[in-house]
């Protein structure tokens, strides 16, 4: 190498990330908030694929791996749907249109849409904020509707208030067509009047046939009870995919926080398919 | 408002002063029209016991040039002892700065009532004037807050 | 050893004990490990020898979370430090088997290895009842060295050879001290404040920040350190700037004033040899100059010097007036 | 090959330093670690071993990625200058190297870290032979040559009061040309015999025999699942002293500092055996220190390997040997292994 590689002409590090503007902020529950980003020329950040990751960073506070929840066929903006827990998530939180932060990505391998799952039948399952990976799945899915076939999606929250996107859900989702919405929510609510109970029981409930591909995110209980469910139901590991959740810095798979055995989940991750997992020690 | 380069150096000053007593001749002063330099900042705690050492050390690597606290007399502690205890933490903070080499000039403890104005300008001025003398802190700041 | 290990067997033989705190064999002739034993057939491996210089009331905090009794050897300048931590409710004396041990000084291998030593395949002599001789077989030949020359730092101003705590004996301790405690924090207090400021620089410029000195020291049992909190600015891992260092061991040195004992973990186990003592040790100067003679973890009812007072301590300004 | 007196290395040095920067090890306080060079500095070449490995030269224990200005809503973001200028780190030895290629799978894999690689492009690399290898030395298991250290620019050897000089690349040519009329031509008798006597020594040290049979890329499960863990982490202090002092470990956290002219984007070395590594907002997946203590190893026997061809993330330098509190080692993880289920060491 007697090539300088700082010349003018370099590129710039991973490590380096974009500056991104948000251009919109929707309250999608008292604690979620959905953050449209577009890059500084009003464009997007980058493409990326359903299931992808990207590194959202409010500077001076802290970084933090989120899913990019639109879609890739959304061709203007990306979203993060984001859930106030920590230091960095409050702050984001108390952001407004037009503030800047800085955005790395996009991270991971994604949900096999163009691979594994075309053609098939889907059944996504998720709790909580997990619809925040599924969704942009779901409309990658819908906005290419001819490659797949049925979909299903169950999706349950702890209240009525705390499902996200829920106009979306209501208003392009349960009108799509050849698409089964079933929501729930954890406890009997005032002015709810579908379905209550947990979303491992629900699931069990309908019964879902096993010629389907499950999708699963949410809460570690959560999938562990639907695993165990779909398990029940017949599912094989291999018609299974989930996400795991570990802490990251750097995303690339080099600053080996995110190591479980042989796999970087920030690089391998953070999709796997169930058989994948059972191959992991058991650590995440 | 920009400061010349052949203007004479002006130390900042954090001053912790305890809400019953010192902040009270903190406001004394003010009050009487009694005058102390701008470049004191004065940070109200509850109580001088409040201050802990990580307080003082935090404000020189922030670009303090002499730390300052201020609590009431021995005896007249809001809470009783507080200011006891804070007496015997700062005379081993203090001394263990000193060990390390800080100029100990840059430390102070004085008790001020909230009667005392007069005290409470005279004894920032007089470190003030002390610390200006020390001229800026180099030995306790963090290099990456450049003033 | 061989009637401390006699003892841990009978003792876990008859119930008394669970499981066993001491030293397993290493496998050079002076890395023996703190180790629990819990059976008959791991005391195979217990070793006690002049290498055996950690403090084990540091683990003692984990252990008396435990069920059961544990039997744990002390060192006489150990058990000041399990005193300080029964006081602060760390530890459980009714979970402590206490076997308080001989010591004729611990060794420290660098001490050894300073002496121009290496390749070193073995040390004879280091027993408690061995000789005042060491002998160091190496790959480069035969050496020898004085056993005193080969002791840790803190073994040249020894505490003194009586246990503090102990429900029985076992073996002759000795008092090794051949130096003032003092001496080394007073000569730095004698150098002028720009000497001062350059020792601790250079002395801190060494700093790896792999928090050994916290983790090791008994006094430092906090479940959360500060140093390890997000929201603390200078929680960094990395020794960016020369105050970073500082921040960090004269605010360990405060957080453990009036309650460290002086049993100089922090200063064995330093990877870089910083003299961290001197920081402890100058506070205990302090405390004894200015609250009178006060040793932690000698006396459990005695208040802690920092959580008293008195209407006429000397006022801070005394840290002036000595100059 | 050519050769120096060594009361003529500050003569070399001086030169060297001339127009590139020199790292080499310093005593400072005690201890000798890599530090640049200048006239006040105490060389000390002579201990075998630093404190910290030569790894800061290409991947330092803290550096700045970017800086970030706001104002107001605005974002102003400086990527920091990259090494852009040649330096040389002097007297490294076979398992340092080794060390180097080691973290060469991690950051010059796609993508390129591309702070690391600006330093791999300009440093070269002068090795020197181990004059006397210790006790806690085993670069012999993972198939190095303390004798020879191939994986350089150059290759140095001090033999009775002389360093030999020996160029083994372009870079490592054109240095020797920038210092050649300070050295004088040599034979390569006595290096030959040094090298004889070096690796003499090696096969007589403790753990030059070591077996690293049942590691490696397919040990996973049955390694992980070992109850050979529950005892050999009890010693654990969960200090980062192994970490740091080791050449390969490469795990860095990246942290803000913010002061009022901006905030400071940098990268620091961190720690696996440290609690807070993989704690999250929402949980944390190792906490116990069983599960950092086997981790570290894992990743160092198995993991690593199973993702770089075999190659150990271990170079057996003996620094963790030397250096952990409490004389817990990746030596002992090894023969813990060996005698699993079978008699005592």
């Amino acid at each position: 190498m007697s090539e300088c590689t700082c010349n003018p002409g370099y590129t710039k590090d991973t490590l380096v990330p974009q500056i991104g503007v948000i251009t919109d902020i929707r309250e999608e529950t008292p604690d979620v908030k959905t953050f449209r980003v577009n890059a500084l020329d009003g464009g997007k950040l980058f493409e990326h694929m359903p299931g992808q990751c990207a590194m959202v960073c409010v500077p001076g506070v802290s970084e933090g791996m989120f899913s990019i929840t639109s879609s890739p066929t959304n061709k203007e903006y990306q979203e993060f749907s984001i859930k106030r827990c920590g230091v960095l998530t409050e702050k984001l939180h108390s952001l407004e249109v037009g503030d800047q932060i800085t955005v790395r990505g996009p991270y991971g391998n994604n949900f096999p849409v163009e691979t594994e799952l075309k053609g098939k039948n889907l059944l996504f399952i998720a709790g909580g904020i997990g619809l925040a990976p599924l969704r942009s799945v779901i409309n990658y899915v819908l906005d290419n509707r001819e490659n797949y076939g049925t979909v299903d999606i169950l999706y349950g929250s702890r209240s009525a208030d705390d499902l996200v996107q829920l106009k979306e859900i209501q208003e392009v989702w349960m009108k799509a067509p050849n698409v089964n919405v079933y929501l729930t929510i954890d406890r009997e609510q005032e002015g709810w009047d579908g379905h209550v109970g947990f979303v491992p029981t629900y699931l069990k409930e309908i019964g879902f046939d096993t010629d389907k591909t499950a999708l699963v995110c949410g809460p570690p209980i959560m999938i562990k009870f639907v695993l165990q469910g779909l398990k029940e139901m017949g599912y094989t590991d291999e018609q299974i995919y989930t996400t795991l959740e570990l802490r990251m810095k750097c995303g690339i798979g080099k600053c080996g926080r995110c190591n479980i055995g042989t796999k970087f989940v920030c690089k391998d991750g953070p999709v796997f398919r169930y058989d994948q997992i059972e191959e992991l020690p058991d650590e995440y | 408002m920009s400061i010349g380069a052949n203007e004479e150096f002006r130390p900042k000053i954090v001053a912790f002063c305890c809400n019953w007593c010192s902040y009270a001749g903190a406001d004394l002063a003010g009050s009487s029209r009694l005058a102390y330099p701008a470049d004191v900042k004065i940070i109200r705690v509850p109580c001088s016991c409040r201050v802990n050492p990580m307080f003082i050390l935090r404000a020189f690597e922030r670009g303090a040039d002499g730390v300052i606290l201020c609590g009431c007399h021995p005896g007249d502690c809001h809470y009783s002892t507080g200011n006891f205890y804070a007496r015997r933490r700062m005379t081993m903070l203090f001394s263990m700065l000193d060990y390390i080499g800080v100029e100990n000039g840059r430390t102070r403890v004085e008790w001020v009532s909230a009667a005392e104005g007069a005290k409470f300008s005279a004894t920032m001025n007089d470190f003030v004037a002390k610390v200006t003398s020390l001229g800026k802190n180099v030995r306790l700041g963090d290099l990456r807050c450049k003033n | 050893m061989q009637e401390l290990i006699n003892k841990a067997k009978e003792l876990l033989a008859n119930g008394t004990v669970v499981r066993v705190l001491g030293w397993r064999a290493g496998d050079l002739s002076y890395n023996p490990e703190p180790a629990f034993f819990e059976t008959e057939e791991d005391l195979q491996k217990f070793v006690y020898d002049g290498f055996c210089g950690a403090n084990l009331s540091k683990y003692m905090i984990e252990a008396s979370k435990l069920d059961g009794k544990t039997l744990v050897f002390l060192k006489p300048c150990d058990t000041y430090s399990f005193n300080q931590l029964i006081k602060e409710h760390r530890v459980d004396r009714e979970k402590a088997y206490i076997v308080g041990v001989g010591c004729r000084g611990k060794l420290d291998i660098d001490k050894i290895k300073e002496q121009g030593i290496k390749g070193i395949e073995s040390v004879e002599g280091t027993e408690l009842d061995g000789p005042d001789t060491l002998t160091i077989k190496t790959l480069y030949g035969d050496k020898t060295c004085s056993y005193a020359s080969a002791m840790l730092g803190r073994c040249h101003v020894c505490k003194g050879k009586e246990h503090m705590i102990a429900d029985e004996i076992i073996g002759e301790s000795k008092d090794t001290k051949d130096a003032e405690r003092f001496d080394a924090v007073k000569a730095v207090e004698a150098m002028s404040p720009e000497e001062r400021f350059n020792f601790f620089q250079k002395e801190l410029r060494k700093c790896i920040r792999c928090n050994a000195c916290r983790n090791v020291c008994p006094a430092c049992s906090c479940r959360k350190c500060v140093f390890d909190s997000n929201k603390f600015d200078s929680a960094q891992k990395a020794n960016v700037d020369s105050f970073e260092e500082k921040m960090f061991h004269v605010i360990r040195a405060f957080h453990v004033a009036g309650r460290c004992t002086d049993c100089g973990e922090c200063s064995r186990v330093c990877p870089q040899g910083i003299q961290l003592h001197l920081f402890n040790r100058k506070f205990i100067k302090d405390i004894n100059e200015y609250y009178g003679e006060f040793q932690a973890g000698a006396d459990i009812e005695a208040r802690g010097p920092l959580t008293n007072y008195t209407f006429d301590d000397v006022e801070p300004s005394i840290v002036k007036e000595r100059g | 090959m050519y050769k120096i007196a060594k009361e003529n290395l500050s003569a070399l040095f001086q030169k060297i330093a001339g127009d590139k920067e020199l790292y080499l090890p310093v005593k400072n306080g005690g201890q000798t670690n890599y530090a640049a060079w200048d006239e006040t500095v105490e060389v000390d070449i002579d201990t075998l071993k630093t404190v910290k490995s030569a790894k800061d030269a290409f991947f330092p224990q803290f550096e700045t990625l970017y800086n970030v200005k706001r104002e107001g809503k605005k974002l102003d973001l400086q990527q920091e200058a990259l090494k852009d200028k040649d330096f040389v780190i002097f007297g490294m030895k076979a398992c340092d190297i080794q060390g180097v290629k080691v973290l060469d799978n991690v950051f010059l894999s796609e993508p390129v870290d591309t702070y690391y690689a600006a330093r791999r492009a300009h440093g070269i690399i002068v090795a020197m032979a181990c004059h006397e290898p210790e006790e806690s030395c085993f670069c012999k298991v993972f198939g190095l040559d303390a004798a020879d250290p191939s994986a350089a620019d150059v290759a140095t050897w001090m033999v009775d009061g002389e360093l030999y000089w020996k160029a083994l690349t372009e870079k490592g040519e054109a240095l020797t040309a920038s210092v050649k009329d300070l050295l004088t031509d040599a034979d390569e008798a006595k290096v030959e015999a040094e090298k004889a006597q070096i690796r003499a020594i090696v096969e007589k040290l403790p753990y030059s025999n070591l077996s690293l049979e049942g590691w490696g890329g397919d040990a996973t499960d049955v390694k992980f699942k070992s109850p050979v863990w529950e005892t050999l982490y009890k010693g654990c202090l969960a200090c980062g002293t192994c970490t740091f002092v080791c050449p390969t470990c490469q795990c860095y956290d990246i942290k803000d500092y913010t002061t009022k002219d901006g905030i400071q984007r940098y990268r620091c070395w961190d720690s696996c055996m440290y609690s807070d590594f993989t704690l999250m907002a929402g949980g944390n997946n190792r906490t116990s220190q069983l599960q950092r203590y086997r981790q570290r190893f894992m990743h160092k026997l198995v993991y690593y390997p199973a993702n770089n061809n075999g190659m150990y993330a271990c170079v057996g330098c003996g620094r963790c040997v030397e250096k952990c509190p409490s004389s817990l080692n990746i030596v002992k993880v090894i023969k813990a292994f060996e005698n699993e289920g079978g008699s005592k060491a």
